[in-house]
């Protein structure tokens, strides 16, 4: 169903904006950054073994959340100043040795030091914010079970952010990896938080599996760079000679002089990147993710570790445009999951669930972008996301923690009438209108780059279509929640509390207990932060590097240099610097600029009015099905309790397909019948054969003598005569044998 | 002639104590009979190191052979004296000490040891034996004492059934080796090995030649317990008294290989160190048929005896190998001669076997009527390391060196031939010998595991100590020869080596091409 | 001297008798000793039997040294018929002792031990 | 460096094995104990006066002749490789012991005296420099481990013990047949018949390449069947299955590495060609053997089975890299030799503790213990992810070289790119295939955790609070237990340290086997490696013509 071929005729004409391809080589000496840049990486290590520390000592209060609150916010602070006196040009910081072999006159060296861009500080920046802020969130969420347990998250916690941190700042393969598995470490452990619950068991066990098979995507790329480019670090690598002259004939189009392997290492890291983004067909772990604390799935499955797939295509884009068909695969496998996800969580009354298929569609969306060769796209949409989604997740997380577990759409309504939840409601507001991309969010803006150049990239416009019919999808299912869950009636039902803290489940007098103060000032920042988000599309642009805002320019001065001639950046850089030929490669031959008309325009404009109508059509649907009555749905709802709505009898005309999206399209089920299931018939059958065939033939080798003993025996039979005879015999038969030699001639 | 006297020194020291012995045996003195061992013990020491001392006799086909094996043999007999004495007459003996008179015609005790020391004396005769006549008198001289003994070392039907088959077996046996004999005789023209070797070499062996050859192999074959003449072993061993059982896994089996090493030395290993192929494939299928039959059939035993005894059959395959190898050519190294790799092999064999059959002797199986009986089953040696540990580490140690356990003795002996099977070119018999080691392991593994580490599911009946505490004492020696002799194994070999070279006869027409040309001619010039 | 097997096996018709003729009787004398050894039961008997086997190797010792022309031939067959004799004596002895423990000369009767 | 460390390392525990003997039975594990502890000090002494910048030297050599007649010398000497595998053995001495503490109840003297006497045969056979010696304490170290299964192993312990003995024996008197034949050989050669490792290596290469496979098939006998390779490996989860605690962790320790060793030391050095022209079959075996150990593991109840099936599947690795026979595969497996024993082996002391809790191995019948033993299901969990191979624990920086390796000892696209990388021909499928392991070692051994440690609690039901033990581990368990954690961080975190100490023996071993093909390939004549080999490893050559 993916068309490969699709961008062949894009690629001949694909230019590399990038003024500083030359910035790998610019890298100072190896190791060369100041140390303190360590503390990023010790500190949330630190609060780990303090965490570790206070378990042993049994500590009941709340001093391990207190520390890797702490730990966190030193780290982002330190990353800020690491911001702030980054003068452009990527350096390396060494913390240590860690793997190296030397054979003849070449080694293998990945060494436990950090490579510091423009790329890795915008990651750096959002991951240790969000980090500090989800941790003081879960300080007050978490606190029903303070102890050994309260230890282990927060140790945990802090391992992830260790490990976030690695991913993003190692300056080598290796180093990648080992985040890599790391946050897959501390995902496991923590969705598997609950370890009494079989769910959260099960769902843990899933997570780690499936993404070890991404992993295994990703270890034979990273083997393959090295045994094909000869070395593991990025310095050295995206400077390679021979990278860039496979870049070179890409951009010509000839792939012929791209040698199969150098084609095939994108691919291996493109199956590591689905993996940990929960992309398709990999993208099953994510939802069953959610049994974990929510501010689990808030941090890990929805703002940071899930984008590590985006960051590693993003890290590496330059080895992506050397193969003929990773990029187009990637674009289009970003929109199926984007679409597909879309389809199932219009469908679940689990918000949780609607919010994590959610995080799938949008990550279908930024590796789209990153597909259709808009890294800035991809990247900045990465940003906004990571926002409005944590902050969506914190809400529900709240509303979660306040109606003791209780998730369900159906049994939840008008929130925003009960007190103490206003800001709650405004949070989810905020982040509901960022999803929904309704107009001059930051949702809004980073979404339309995507689909913009998805419609100007010749042959993705198809790509750019189904994502706008997505966009229109999203916004309704998001709506759907706010308006059934915040608006309307006041009515809730308790959930039944699976983590025993204080109130069971007395649903008569039932008294929802509000967001603290924690809570809602995480709550407040983070609806800060995401509306803020939107204003970074307005500032930080770049003359010199043509860049018209903030995330273009990181991506820009990063080994993510790249971009189509028909991006909006390049003409933007056209514009600017008035000769035609600006850049470099063929696009200077064609004549003037690149713009691709669409619905006669410059789609980079008209799409802030297409998608702005699809969200708006979305919104209004969401308003008329699930919306209540009077303004709260718009004057076009009916709602009059939480339990039925509009939407109940059309679904029952869809027939089954709402239930089938419900189901997740069974896709689990299939995966077990045609994966799991045979896996465990042949690792029976193997079992089997290693018992029988195998052991059997040694068993049948130590039974050999004795057969052959029972075959003698009778020889023993103890009679004289019968030994004489067999003697005489024995005799007679060994002079035949020499007589039979002799007659052949063997004798001397 | 009477030069030759000096060669058998030994023999005659030997043949003094033996008519000693004969009076002393059945002497009305108790003390004088219960010296009768000493006697045998003192005359082996004498005779020891007399046959050290010995020169070689330079005429014969292994000039050196003589004093090492013969040492070897006084060695190893004193052992066997050890665990001999007070097999015979024990109830004779409590019925003196019960006050009744001793009876010299009841008494076997004479013969038993004189019976013995002829065979020893036999033994070592068949170490300096360059005559065919000699050879045959020195192997009857062995063996015929030998059925006596069986038949008189206990008073059990077993024994004499087994000295029947002994006997009746030996002699058809001897009958066809004798045969052998006569037609070598009549191939070469010559009784005198070294004349017959000179003779085959001179104008090959012929038919009647080859006949004889293969003939006597296959006669003696039984004094070895190899196939095709190996049947009586395990009933005979079973039958006798262990430690008559013990004489008889080392004497007849050094005679027998004595005898077969001078006889294959006549027919001479080429250039290469094969043998003629008839003689080489014959001998090769008889390695490779005993060891497979010995290993496989003692799987199946609980009576330890006939395990040993099946052990034995194999440890003659085992030796074959040497023979395949033989000595290599003029000054081959040790771990070329496969010749000194028996002889040093014969010398761990002896001590490791006697070691377990004097254990078998020195305990006594427990009646469930309170009386005790000879102890053969392999369930009788269960906990033997809790209840008597000396005695059991013995039966380990032993059985884990007849395994070939590195780094015990048994595993230098394999050494030895490996190495000279493999480098004689003789891998694939080597390959077997290889595996007949691994199928071997399971049973003295039980033999092991019995005395060591199984506890048994039912309480077993603990062994007890047999009235023979010399038995105990030669177990122990063994067991501490299996260790020690670790240590000086490297004089040992270096015997085993000087013992073990060969001057092949070297084939007249060709000397007529050597040096002596020139003399003649000069005679030739004299005379005219 | 060579004798070759063929010569043993079909001995044309000579005048004289010849050393093949003297083999021929020994080998066959062998033959008839051993099975009689392997056949009958009577444990005289089969001593017997391995006496005749003796004996054929004493003949051929007798007509091969006088075909050598040696001595050694007759002087080992003194040597073996003593060895005979002590083996005969002890045959006696033996049979003499296990008639008294079974009344009986088979040789059959005595097959306990086995295995 | 004396060898007087070395001999110590190879006397203290055999007199301790004496002393042990004659102890008392309550005080025996306190002599064992103390015996193990004083080993430790030769041992440090040997790493402290280690020169690793000559690490391919064999240092603290010495020599007393024994049987010269056949060549037997007790000679010994350690290089880099066989300085930290004993150095491994040493550490896990006091482990294995202090393990054992409350599990072995009677015949505490047999039992402590014959784990030493194992001790200092494993040391003998990374010391040796002579084969025989080599090849006697290897085939000794037998038979301690037969007596451990026999008398303190569970219930199938006679079966389990008595084909692990056979089993390997046999394939070692294939194994030393080979070796004689590859002394004769050298005999042949140079005239004299000399058991020395070093001139053997020299020498034996010179063999037709028909014979050295015959010799490699030989050698394989023995060592692939100690390894064990697939498909040699039914008897390890049987006499890891019965064996003691102690027993499964040396074995998996150490014992298992002998196989690996002896292909490193003698396969390798003396067959060359053979190796280079049989390493893919060698390569599909190892394969193979991750793929289907892996999938059996993901079928069993058993958890001591698991593992042990787990460590057949590990093992394929350490094999794999040895069968690329390139600088990168050779570190890798000897990485893995030292680290696999240090996470296999705490989890074989994790289920020993929780099996000396329970009485029981069956998932099926205990499980969940996480709610009930904290401390125990973090170690599990640690050790787990090691065997996992996590980035930064023991098993990741070996898994990868020995990938690594396989994709580089493809000539074709490789050799290009690695001067002296280049081994012999796997190339890419291997790893792939290879890789697929780590996919499937998270699977079961995820699903092992997570039946054994979490869900619900579940004890078998006649199961009564245990006697002397406390519910959760005791102080000397977790101090059993941290050595080994501390151990897997750091190999996992500072690999760099073993690659350096092992990288020269590894590159001389490199060149030396390959140089055959460095011939055909002139871009491989600049490497120094190569030629310093020449003049280092072949001391024979202008001796001999």
């Amino acid at each position: 169903m993916i068309n490969t071929t699709l961008f062949t005729n894009l690629m001949p004409s694909l230019l590399a904006l990038s003024p500083d391809t030359s910035h790998a080589t610019a890298v100072t000496e190896v190791g060369s950054g100041p140390k303190w840049i360590l503390l990023i990486i010790g500190l949330p290590m630190l609060t780990t073994l303090l965490c570790g520390l206070y378990a042993m000592i049994g500590n009941k209060t709340k001093l391990p959340a207190w520390t890797t609150v702490a730990g966190a916010a030193i780290a982002f602070l330190t990353t800020v100043a690491m911001y702030m006196n980054f003068d452009g040009t990527p350096y390396t910081v060494h913390a240590f040795d860690w793997i190296q072999i030397h054979f003849g006159d070449k080694s293998m060296i990945a060494n436990f030091s950090f490579y510091i861009d423009t790329l890795t500080i915008y990651w750096m920046l959002f991951v240790t914010g969000l980090a500090t802020l989800i941790a003081l969130y879960a300080s007050e969420y978490m606190s029903h079970d303070v102890g050994t347990s309260y230890c282990r998250f927060f140790g945990a916690f802090g391992l992830f952010v260790f490990s976030m941190a690695c991913l993003v700042m190692g300056d080598n393969l290796l180093m990648l990896y080992l985040g890599w598995e790391g946050v897959g470490l501390c995902s496991y452990l923590l969705i598997g938080y609950f370890y009494k619950k079989p769910e959260a068991v099960a769902a843990a066990k899933k997570a780690f599996i499936v993404n070890r098979i991404g992993d295994l995507g990703l270890a034979l790329g990273v083997y393959l760079t090295f045994v094909h480019f000869g070395t593991l670090e990025y310095a050295v690598l995206f400077s390679d000679p021979t990278l860039l002259g496979y870049i070179e004939s890409a951009k010509v189009g000839n792939f012929e002089a791209i040698p199969a392997i150098a084609q095939w290492i994108p691919l291996l890291f493109m199956v590591g990147a689905f993996g940990k983004s929960a992309q398709f067909p990999l993208y099953v772990w994510l939802p069953d993710a959610m049994e974990g604390p929510t501010p689990v799935s808030a941090l890990i499955h929805a703002a940071t570790m899930v984008t590590a797939g985006v960051y590693l295509i993003a890290r590496t884009y330059p080895m992506f445009l050397t193969s003929e068909h990773a990029l187009p695969i990637v674009a289009w496998v970003g929109t199926i999951t984007a679409l597909l996800s879309a389809t199932i969580a219009m469908a679940q009354f689990d918000i949780k669930r609607i919010m994590a298929y959610s995080t799938v569609s949008q990550l279908g969306y930024m590796f789209a972008g990153l597909g259709v060769l808009t890294p800035t796209g991809g990247v900045y949409h990465v940003l906004t996301h990571a926002f409005f989604k944590a902050l969506l997740f914190l809400c529900c997380g709240a509303v979660m923690h306040g109606f003791a577990g209780q998730l369900d759409l159906r049994k939840l309504s008008g929130l925003r009438s009960v007190k103490g939840w206003g800001i709650v409601t405004l949070g989810m507001f905020i982040g509901c209108i960022n999803l929904a991309g309704v107009p001059f969010t930051a949702g809004y803006f980073s979404k339309d780059t995507i689909i913009a150049e998805a419609f100007v990239t010749p042959g993705a416009s198809m790509i750019g279509w189904v994502l706008l019919f997505t966009a229109g999808l999203t916004a309704y299912y998001t709506f759907r929640v706010f308006f059934r869950v915040f608006m309307g009636p006041v009515e809730y039902h308790p959930g039944e509390e699976h983590h025993d803290d204080g109130h069971g489940d007395e649903s008569h007098d039932f008294h929802p207990h509000a967001p603290g103060w924690a809570i809602n000032t995480v709550l407040i920042t983070l609806t800060v932060c995401s509306i803020a988000a939107s204003g970074l599309y307005l500032v930080g642009g770049n003359s010199d590097k043509h860049t018209k805002h903030y995330a273009e320019t990181m991506v820009m001065s990063s080994t993510a240099a790249y971009a189509s001639p028909y991006s909006e950046h390049a003409i933007h850089a056209a514009h600017e610097t008035h000769d035609p030929n600006a850049g470099a490669g063929p696009r200077g031959t064609i004549e003037h600029p690149l713009e691709v008309p669409v619905f006669g325009g410059d789609p980079h404009k008209m799409m802030y009015y297409i998608s702005a109508g699809f969200g708006v059509i979305g919104i209004l649907l969401a308003a008329l099905l699930h919306g209540p009555k009077g303004w709260q749905g718009l004057f076009v709802g009916g709602r009059t309790n939480a339990a039925e709505c509009r939407m109940d009898p059309i679904a029952r005309m869809c027939g089954p397909i709402p239930k089938m999206a419900e189901n997740k399209w069974y896709v689990d089920e299939i995966y077990a019948y045609i994966l799991v299931t045979p896996l465990r018939i042949i690792s029976h059958i193997f079992h089997w054969i290693d018992k029988l065939l195998i052991d059997g033939l040694v068993n049948l080798f130590g039974f050999l003598p004795r057969l052959l003993a029972w075959i003698l025996k009778p020889s023993q039979s103890g009679v004289l005569q019968g030994y004489a005879v067999s003697m005489a015999g024995g005799v007679t038969i060994l002079l035949l044998v020499v007589f039979v030699i002799i007659l052949q001639g063997g004798a001397a | 002639m009477t030069e030759k006297l000096a060669f058998i020194m030994p023999e005659l020291i030997l043949f003094i104590a033996t008519c000693l012995v004969m009076i002393t045996g059945q002497w009305p003195v108790r003390a004088i009979r219960n010296f009768t061992p000493w006697i045998c013990g003192i005359a082996l020491v004498l005779a020891g190191m007399v046959a050290a001392m010995t020169p070689g006799d330079p005429a014969a086909l292994f000039p050196n052979i003589m004093p090492y094996a013969k040492f070897i043999i006084a060695a190893v007999a004193i052992l066997l004296v050890i665990n001999l004495s007070g097999t015979v007459d024990r109830e004779l003996e409590d019925d003196v000490d019960k006050g009744k008179p001793f009876l010299p015609l009841r008494s076997t005790g004479a013969e038993f040891y004189a019976f013995f020391m002829f065979s020893i004396t036999g033994l070592m005769l068949t170490a300096s034996a360059d005559d065919l006549i000699w050879l045959f008198l020195a192997l009857e001289l062995t063996s015929l004492p030998t059925y006596i003994m069986v038949a008189i070392s206990t008073h059990k039907n077993a024994s004499r059934e087994a000295a029947v088959k002994y006997f009746f077996l030996g002699a058809l046996g001897a009958a066809i080796f004798l045969y052998g004999f006569a037609l070598i005789y009549g191939a070469a023209g010559s009784t005198n090995l070294s004349e017959i070797a000179s003779h085959f070499a001179d104008n090959g062996l012929g038919t009647i030649g080859l006949a004889g050859v293969l003939l006597a192999l296959l006669g003696m074959s039984f004094k070895i317990a190899a196939i095709p003449m190996h049947f009586y072993t395990p009933d005979v061993y079973q039958g006798a008294a262990s430690p008559v059982s013990a004489m008889l896994a080392f004497v007849p089996k050094t005679a027998g290989f004595l005898a077969i090493i001078a006889i294959t030395a006549t027919v001479g290993w080429n250039e290469f160190g094969r043998l003629p192929a008839t003689v080489e494939s014959m001998l090769w299928i008889m390695a490779a048929l005993t060891m497979f039959v010995g290993n496989t059939l003692a799987l199946l035993q609980s009576s330890v005896k006939r395990m040993l005894a099946y052990s034995s059959i194999a440890h003659s395959g085992y030796m074959l190998v040497g023979i395949l190898a033989g000595p290599g050519p003029d000054g081959a190294p040790f771990y070329r001669n496969g010749i000194a790799a028996i002889l040093f092999y014969l010398l761990c064999y002896g001590v490791m076997t006697i070691g377990v059959f004097a254990v078998l002797g020195a305990i006594e199986k427990r009646n469930t009527d309170g009386t005790t009986s000879e102890a053969d089953d392999i369930e009788d040696l269960r906990g033997l390391c809790k209840s008597h540990p000396l005695l059991g580490w013995t039966v380990v140690i032993c059985a884990l060196s007849m395994l070939g356990f590195p780094p015990l003795l048994g595993f230098i002996g394999k050494l030895g031939l490996f190495s000279a099977g493999v480098s004689a070119g003789q891998i694939p018999i080597v390959i077997i010998l290889g595996l007949n080691s691994a199928i071997a392991a399971v049973y003295y593994l039980r033999l092991v595991a019995v005395a060591y580490l199984d506890k048994g599911d039912k309480p077993a009946t603990v062994a007890t100590l047999s009235p023979y505490a010399s038995r105990r004492i030669a177990g122990v020696c063994s067991a501490a020869g299996v260790v020690l002799l670790l240590v000086v194994a490297q004089p040992l070999i270096e015997g085993a080596h000087k013992a073990a070279d060969f001057n092949a006869p070297v084939p007249h027409q060709a000397d007529h091409t050597q040096q002596d040309e020139p003399a003649e001619h000069a005679l030739a010039d004299h005379e005219e | 001297m060579d004798i070759t097997l063929a010569q043993l096996a079909f001995p044309e018709a000579v005048p004289a008798i010849t050393m093949a003729h003297y083999l021929f009787v020994s080998a066959a004398m062998f033959v008839m000793g051993l099975i009689g050894f392997l056949t009958r039961k009577n444990m005289i008997v089969m001593f017997l039997c391995t006496e005749l086997m003796f004996q054929a190797a004493g003949l051929a010792l007798i007509a091969f040294g006088r075909h050598h022309l040696g001595a050694d031939g007759q002087t080992f067959v003194i040597f073996v018929l003593c060895v005979a004799a002590a083996e005969a004596a002890m045959a006696l002895a033996l049979v003499v002792l296990l008639f008294r423990h079974k009344e009986t000369l088979s040789a059959q009767a005595w097959k306990e031990l086995n295995g | 460096m004396s060898p007087i460390w070395t001999l110590l390392l190879i006397a203290i525990p055999l007199i301790g094995a004496l002393l042990v003997a004659f102890d008392s039975e309550e005080g025996a594990y306190v002599s064992a104990m103390r015996t193990m502890l004083f080993t430790l000090i030769p041992g440090a002494f040997m790493l402290w006066n280690f020169d690793f910048s000559h690490g391919a030297v064999h240092q603290g050599s010495a020599s007393i002749n024994w049987i010269s007649d056949l060549g037997l010398k007790l000679s010994i000497g350690t290089d880099a490789i066989s300085l930290l595998l004993i150095i491994l053995t040493v550490l896990l001495g006091p482990i294995v012991i202090a393990a054992s503490k409350t599990a072995i109840k009677e015949d505490r003297r047999k039992y402590y005296a014959w784990l030493l006497v194992l001790q200092a045969a494993m040391v003998g056979v990374f010391a040796a420099r002579d084969l025989m010696l080599f090849y006697i304490c290897f085939e000794f170290t037998l038979l301690p481990m037969f007596i451990l299964i026999r008398c303190y192993g569970s219930t199938n312990r006679v079966a389990a013990s008595t084909k692990f003995f056979l089993y390997t024996f046999t394939g070692s008197m294939m194994t030393l047949a080979g070796l004689i034949y590859v002394v004769y050989f050298v005999a042949q050669q140079t005239g004299m018949w000399t058991l020395d490792i070093t001139t053997l290596t020299a020498i034996a290469p010179r063999m037709p390449v028909e014979h050295q496979a015959w010799v490699l098939f030989a050698m394989l006998a023995g060592f692939a069947v100690k390894v064990p390779l697939f498909p040699f490996h039914t008897w390890l989860p049987l006499a890891h299955t019965e064996a003691p605690t102690a027993g499964s962790v040396i074995l998996a320790g150490v014992l298992l590495k002998l196989g690996t060793y002896g292909i490193l030391r003698f396969a390798i050095p003396i067959t060359p060609d053979a190796f280079i022209q049989y390493a893919p079959f060698i390569g599909v075996l190892s394969v193979i053997g991750i793929i289907y150990a892996g999938l059996i593991c993901w079928v069993q109840e058993d958890i001591k089975k698991l593992v042990a099936y787990s460590s057949v599947s590990h093992l394929g690795f350490c094999v794999l890299g040895l069968a690329a026979l390139n600088v990168s595969g050779l570190s890798g497996s000897v990485l893995y030799m030292l680290s696999h024993g240090l996470s296999t082996g705490g989890l074989f002391l994790m289920i020993g503790f929780m099996y000396e809790r329970y009485h029981t191995r069956d998932m099926r019948v205990v499980g969940g213990l996480a709610s009930k033993m904290p401390v125990w299901t973090f170690f599990m969990v640690f050790f787990t992810m090691a065997s996992v191979g996590l980035p930064g624990l023991n098993g990741f920086p070996s898994e990868v070289l020995c990938l690594i390796s396989a994709f580089q000892s493809d000539a074709s696209w490789s050799a290009a790119h690695e001067a002296g990388a280049w081994g012999t021909t796997l190339g890419p499928w291997f790893a792939v295939f290879a890789g697929t392991g780590m996919v499937i070692a998270a699977m079961y051994l995820l699903i092992m955790v997570g039946k054994i440690c979490f869900g619900p609690l579940r004890e078998p039901e006649d199961h009564h609070d245990h006697e002397e033990l406390p519910t959760d581990l005791s102080r000397r368990e977790i101090w059993t237990l941290i050595p080994l954690a501390v151990a897997c961080l750091v190999f996992g975190l500072k690999p760099v340290y073993l690659l350096d100490a092992i990288s020269d023996p590894i590159n001389q071993t490199v060149a030396a086997a390959t140089s055959g093909q460095q011939l055909q390939h002139p871009e491989h004549h600049q490497d120094h490696a190569l030629i310093e080999t020449h003049s280092v490893n072949n001391p024979m050559t202008e001796a001999t013509p």
